[in-house]
């Protein structure tokens, strides 16, 4: 497993560039794994990233596309929770770049 | 009529693969179709070529294979199951698949029955 | 409905769930470790014949020979082979297995 | 959809009554995660879904627990997820959670608590029973 080093701490990533250690997670890899993504981060991004973490925190999974969408209307706002908003955000899909961001476990496609 | 069925257990440690296919079989035999078969939990263990069992005993997976084979049966084995187990493409064999949890429910939306085999 | 138990009443309560959740008129299929439930002098005999009343009782005949009970199973009791397992399935509306 | 069933097409717009029937504890043996996992995915699928909570799977559902020193996850918390996936059919069966000296209060998401009866009942008119 390849081993990166950020802020002056390393950690590990597969293959795909997932965290391997949810618990490595923080505020600077997040950083670094956007960048890998190449998301430049704004609050924005920020808001839809840490609400994936406190979804994960509560429930302990990454939510479906289709309910994050709703989740985060509930929170945010309907202008917030919707599809065109979060590909604006993270073009290559919430599932698959915020959630890798956030550090969350990567989707199995399980559909 | 069409016939779906889910092993949830592996070869050789339980019963339920021997059962599900003498059923599956049968089912076919008697003018039936059995569009899929769907791997879960540890059924997964079914679809790895790497499995050698004494030339005295019944080889589960390659039965399994010559059911796909001869009629035809989809042999879908779970992504996340099989992630969890160390099935991947390359052990898989002949007639197996490896796809997602969908496949399963779809069984259960286009079939009309669905049967579980397990422990 | 068709009622599938494959677990050894002695070792698990599969069998005992599946009597009290099923609906009068529903089938019970024991297959696998659950056939030694319908074998005279076996404790699962008396929850068996009471079952009866309300519920047809099958059960697969080979897993009964396999081990060796075909001849000791109770009154009243169904034995059908796999195209009798399979027709169970095809003439009731849906199935559930007790595992 | 798969093309790979060529014999199951015009299954769309199809709203089947699927059950999953939980009958294990969790993290003795993986089927109670494993099951979460399937009920998570059907509900992408629009059909009419419920969960029967029967037997020791009714422990699934317990408040409190704790799998740190197990180092497993502690699933139990997705569970109150499901409400945010449309699936609010959650049912336990009244004599599997008396055996076990629970009651609703115990239970970390509502649910309906039918007799044995009431169970049968709703199992035979479903159309898809799935268990594990």
């Amino acid at each position: 497993m390849p081993m990166v080093e950020v802020a002056g701490k390393s950690f590990e990533v597969d293959e795909e560039g997932y965290l391997t250690n949810l618990a490595d997670w923080n505020q600077d890899i997040a950083g670094y794994l956007a960048q890998e993504e190449k998301v430049e981060m704004t609050d924005s991004h920020w808001e839809v990233v840490n609400f994936l973490r406190e979804y994960y925190e509560e429930y302990q999974i990454a939510p479906a596309v289709r309910v994050l969408t709703k989740a985060i209307s509930k929170k945010l706002g309907a202008d917030k929770g919707n599809n065109k908003y979060l590909y604006e955000l993270f073009p290559y899909g919430p599932a698959k770049q915020a959630c890798k961001i956030a550090g969350l476990p990567k989707p199995t496609g399980c559909i | 009529m069409k016939i779906g069925i889910m092993v949830s257990e592996g070869p050789y440690n339980h019963q339920a693969s021997d059962t599900a296919y003498l059923f599956a079989r049968t089912a076919i035999e008697k003018g039936h179709k059995v569009p899929r078969v769907f791997f879960y939990h540890d059924g997964v263990n079914n679809s790895t070529k790497l499995t050698q069992p004494p030339q005295d005993d019944r080889n589960v997976v390659n039965r399994w294979s010559k059911l796909a084979e001869e009629h035809g049966v989809d042999l879908v084995v779970c992504i996340a199951a099989g992630m969890r187990r160390g099935i991947t493409d390359d052990i898989l064999a002949p007639g197996f698949r490896i796809s997602g949890l969908g496949q399963l429910v779809e069984a259960g939306i286009q079939c009309d029955r669905l049967v579980t085999f397990g422990d | 409905m068709l009622h599938i138990v494959n677990k050894s009443a002695t070792e698990r309560n599969s069998l005992e769930s599946c009597l009290r959740m099923a609906s009068k008129g529903s089938a019970v299929l024991l297959i696998e470790d659950a056939v030694y439930a319908v074998t005279q002098g076996g404790v699962a005999a008396a929850q068996i014949q009471a079952a009866m009343a309300d519920l047809q009782i099958y059960a697969l005949g080979p897993d009964l020979d396999a081990r060796g009970m075909s001849a000791r199973v109770l009154d009243g009791v169904k034995v059908v082979d796999y195209g009798g397992f399979v027709d169970l399935v095809a003439e009731t509306n849906v199935c559930q297995s007790w595992l | 959809m798969s093309d790979m069933m060529d014999d199951m097409e015009g299954g769309e717009g199809v709203v089947k009554k699927f059950m999953f029937v939980n009958r294990k504890a969790p993290h003795g043996t993986i089927y109670a995660l494993e099951g979460l996992e399937v009920v998570l995915v059907s509900a992408a699928f629009d059909q009419d879904v419920s969960m029967v909570f029967a037997d020791d799977g009714v422990y699934e559902l317990i408040k409190g627990m704790n799998t740190k020193g197990i180092e497993v996850k502690d699933f139990s918390k997705t569970y109150r997820a499901l409400d945010g996936y449309d699936i609010e059919k959650l049912y336990v069966e009244k004599a599997s959670m008396d055996a076990r000296g629970l009651t609703e209060a115990d239970l970390i998401v509502d649910v309906t608590v039918l007799d044995s009866a009431e169970m049968a009942n709703l199992m035979a008119e479903q159309d898809v029973v799935v268990s594990y």
